[in-house]
């Protein structure tokens, strides 16, 4: 046999390994030490960096007969991975404590302006629409609604986006409380809220998550599938009366879709849609830039969150305190325990958790609509 | 220029719809919070309201306790997570005998 | 930009809403309900009716991109579904009491009547013979049976059939005892049946589901898949040898098709299918029929039932109890408990469930088979 | 009425087939558990025989002995279900000293 | 209506069921008897037997609208099914005691040398190049292996290779004996070894699958995504952060993605494709040819492994058993439970486990790049 | 004839590839576990080392500690199959309680 022309062949592995591609087996191999060491959200970024470092080893969705390519039009073209990890956040999300105080859900609208704030930012820097929406969406500070909504504008934007929104989310301790001392006063931090909710029936809990699908398929028709799968998933546990599926939900169906979207995503963080493109020769300084804007999104989102808590605070009469302002960026439940957190350290005895959690699943609702609604918007653009 | 005020009619746009959508939320919270609880036992209180009247007391008890009933809703939630009943649908011959107890229990009236 | 356009686009969700799709949240509603409130086999009404809520809200089956088309072409369309809901069904039914009294299985047969005599009605009533024998198959009262059968022949009936299938089911112990009062003397009921069964042994409970694969697939082709995932996984089970499939049968993969099964299904029941549709002008009163000729199947399956245990109590010279007819409608095994229980109401000492159990088993088998002859047939018509 | 006829013809049909495997099955059943039970240990009488010879007396018992019997069957599946033992085909490294033991026990004959 | 025409179509059960086909069944029924009674493989044998009894009763991969046809594209053709299986055998394996003796790696080469002696051999029977080359896999001694490669080379040769595979992975402890007892002197037999392994930080242990990745798909793409999986389900379960995952891996994934694998591979099993084929009006010998050379797959793998085991020992100078080569050919865990045992039979005190287990997992990672070389070169020549 | 040639140099890249692969597994493993263990924490010692010093004694003993070992190892690793602890992404606001707990414990440093 012919020798010549097998040899190359059997070397493909190395011949098609480029210097790009070692620096991205880096770049997995530093998402899964951040994983694993520092357990930053590792049931994704551990799925993500090793896809990453199989999509710079001729695995990537971009390989035609990848089997991560047969996963990733399974699950990330179908949109459905991002919808059924839903499915279960909802079966393990509880509205009772927003539904004892309801006006603690207009913290879950302020806290999406990071979105807006940063395509706005993104267009200004020149990146065309569709990218800039993407971007945005890392404000969202929901890993599913970022994917969903950049699966369907920009999908070669996904490893970024995901790995920023993942990121940060982890690092929300450390990015938010410097951001809440600058913009709260002491006084503020201490306000103590009364806490008498109102008593919530098991009709009223079982009833909301149907009306909340209505509401939102009306007025933000692009947020329909993501808070639709949300709900069912509450409705689900707060039913009581299937129980099989309920654990269907919060196991099988959520591990299952969050490892392979990990790896699914992973897969498109090529090198030459990551650092250079040796076909246009150009070098992809975008991603260092959506790594930047993410930051922004996260920051601006708190501010304006603590902001929107100090208004809320002065029109209450100094009823509450505007750390909670904090949780409406959603970051579920991560926001909600900090703020709780701040809270405590500056006196031991003000216990606003329960405010806290109100104002933080109210900001996993503004997300999902802020998100859906930037979706319709941009589509309509395009 | 032009891309930048399309930016931000998106975001009045955006924001303004999700302000929207959420303002909508309290209204319709409000709204089915409001209807009076009948059944007392449904009633779920997440903590003792008068031991809430006075918060500058007990407040460390308060968190305990707080932290104790998460605690057990979770440990609950788990077992539903992982001994789950078994379900009309899917009842096997064998599971018969208990459910024919259940039913003398329930009575006719539900099925 | 230009509003003009763009504002359109963004209310469609309410501009796309008509007062049909209004009822159907209703309808939807009624179903959760019916779930949670009155436990009407909640593990799939729940999600039909969270289903028919979403079609109604624009995540039909019929919208292009919604993601429950994804859903419901991976597992309607395909036939999954149904067979692998059978396979977990399969695992957990024994039938060690039909094998202990072989002459039983005959009850099986007599309880499917209510299938053709349907069919005839709705023939009658001027069905198409495609539908009529769809609506025919809510009288196999059981609901893969009925579901996969429909899917082939009229899926635009598979959302008012899989109601009707699964609501009467849930109203067996209603439905039911009523005709039996009526044909059955008290004397009948009194009738105690001897019950000493040969020995079983574990050879012929793992043979058992081969050899029925077999016989079926020989001699009803159409009823070969459905049988043989239903004897599959009696097989994971019996064997006793891979305990991990046979937990995998009856929890995972039942569970998660039984959740997407549902909701496929809901997803099915948009107004203009179920209630007036704008395009033909025409009312779809078929609906309304459809749920009437199902009570009515219900009906005629118990009462041929009867008439055969009736006969073979008379042939047997008593020895039989006419009540155990009532189990062969399948309807597993909520009809076995109750006919069991009706003997017992008349006299406490008279324990007839083994007897009943087998026929209740016997009308499972007898359902498939007839299911699949009457696809057969129609098939080879159209 | 033409459409009629033909409904009939297939209730004729299907009813007939349907009886006919359900005829065979009968045969078939009664031939399988005709063949005579060898290990003893194997047989599952589902109640005792003997109590089952004279049924008017102790019959609230016996229902009892089932329904317990269900129960008891019922609660093994569900073990089943939730605490299912490996499977060869899965061993990993370290369930290998269980495996040992098992092995010397079986004795070469099986494997 | 028009009988002549319905009742043919109606009988297809009878008229399209061959002797052929019974026979088949016979086959289906041998395999699932051999699962249950002699417990070989069950989870394997058992599917693969029921799916072999649907094949020839009108439900083969070859039926357009077979349900296993279905399943067939969805997990065999798309490669999906091999690979689940990969991630949860990766998450049940544990390469410490590989790890603490890192010569031990090289017996893992040795024992492959079956796949190609056995190629050389079916090239010399006449059987193409793809087909030998798929029989070959046989010597990978590795289900997932054989299956992966061979569904990308001869697909029609499914059924029987991985009946050869699974069937004499559980007669390994009936094959091997002879063949140790035969090249080894009881001295050799006697041999002691020193266990004073290195202690493995959990580091390496995490380091270890990631970096095996890489290597492999650098020097033998072929094999990456079978390696990429099976140290991903590693990876998962020694990070130790990522339970859910690792949990899903190991039951819901493996379980399920066998049930279906094993079902699927049956279902190719058709008496045209086992025995004789009308269209060409050939009997299809090589069926047997298979089975007679998967068996001395398995014998040259313990012929080499034994062999490399003696040559590693004389130039340790005696330090090593050569009983542990025979663990070379993967046969993971059964072959190194066995080399253990037959150490101890010659001296209850002589305690080589952890050496023989070192060496065995080896030969699973021998297989893989084995396999994959094999389907490399392969594809370049066709 | 040329056929069977043509399998002999299939055979020989074949090997040698895998060789090839192994060999460098072999150098690979060498250097990474060369690395000196810093934590002594992590040090897993698959058995006693000095007790394997003298392999005349006590081997029975060692085979049962192992046996034991490994059956605990399995044991442990069904309780990870089977009692998972929830991850952070999944947190549930109920499990709060216990987050809140787990953070003051590990201190900020961490997260
Ligand atoms: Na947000
Ligand atoms: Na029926
Ligand atoms: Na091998």
């Amino acid at each position: 046999m012919n020798l010549g022309e097998i040899l190359p062949q059997l070397l493909t592995g190395f011949t098609s390994f480029s210097l790009g591609n070692a620096f991205m087996l880096l770049v997995g191999g530093i998402l899964i030490y951040l994983a694993i060491a520092k357990e930053y959200e590792p049931v994704l970024l551990l799925p993500i960096g090793f896809g990453c470092i199989l999509a710079n080893l001729g695995m990537s969705v971009y390989d035609e007969h990848s089997f991560l390519k047969v996963i990733y039009d399974a699950g990330i073209t179908s949109e459905l991975f991002p919808l059924l990890i839903f499915i279960g956040v909802g079966a393990m999300i509880d509205f009772r404590p927003l539904l004892a105080q309801p006006k603690m859900v207009l913290l879950g609208a302020a806290g999406q302006f990071g979105i807006f704030g940063t395509l706005i930012l993104a267009i200004w820097l020149g990146f065309p629409l569709n990218e800039a929406a993407s971007i945005g969406t890392i404000g969202a500070i929901d890993g599913p609604t970022a994917i969903f909504v950049t699966s369907k504008l920009a999908p070669d934007l996904l490893g970024p986006i995901a790995v920023a929104a993942y990121s940060y989310m982890s690092l929300i301790p450390i990015i938010q409380p410097p951001i809440m001392r600058l913009m709260t006063s002491r006084k503020e931090r201490l306000i103590r809220m009364e806490y008498a909710p109102r008593p919530v029936s098991q009709t009223v809990v079982i009833a909301f998550p149907i009306v909340v699908t209505i509401i939102v398929s009306l007025i933000a028709p692009g947020a329909a599938p993501l808070m639709a799968t949300l709900m069912l998933g509450n409705l689900l546990k707060e039913s009581g009366v299937v129980e099989r599926l309920n654990k269907a939900a919060q196991n099988e169906i959520i591990n299952i879709a969050t490892l392979f979207l990990g790896l699914a995503i992973g897969a498109t963080m090529t090198s030459d849609k990551f650092i250079f493109d040796p076909a246009t020769g150009e070098w992809q300084l975008r991603t260092l830039l959506v790594l930047g804007l993410g930051l922004l999104a996260f920051i601006m989102d708190t501010v304006a969150g603590l902001f929107f808590g100090k208004v809320m605070s002065f029109f209450s009469g100094g009823k509450i305190n505007p750390l909670i302002g904090a949780c409406g960026i959603s970051a579920f439940p991560m926001a909600g325990r900090l703020s709780a957190k701040m809270a405590q350290d500056e006196d031991f005895d003000n216990f606003i958790l329960m405010h806290a959690m109100g104002a933080n699943t109210a900001g996993q609702l503004g997300s999902v609509i802020a998100g859906g609604v930037l979706l319709a918007i941009v589509s309509t653009m395009m | 220029m032009e891309l930048i005020i399309n930016a931000l009619w998106i975001t009045l746009l955006g924001m303004g719809l999700t302000f929207g959508a959420i303002v909508l939320f309290w209204g319709m919270m409000s709204l089915i919070t409001a209807i009076p609880v009948r059944e007392e036992k449904e009633e779920i209180r997440i903590t003792e309201p008068d031991s809430l009247a006075l918060p500058e007391t007990g407040q460390k008890a308060k968190a305990a306790a707080v932290a104790i009933a998460l605690a057990l809703a979770e440990q609950e939630q788990q077992q539903v997570a992982y001994f789950p009943m078994p379900v009309t649908a899917f009842l096997s011959a064998w599971q018969l005998g208990m459910r024919t107890r259940q039913m003398t229990q329930k009575g006719n009236s539900k099925r």
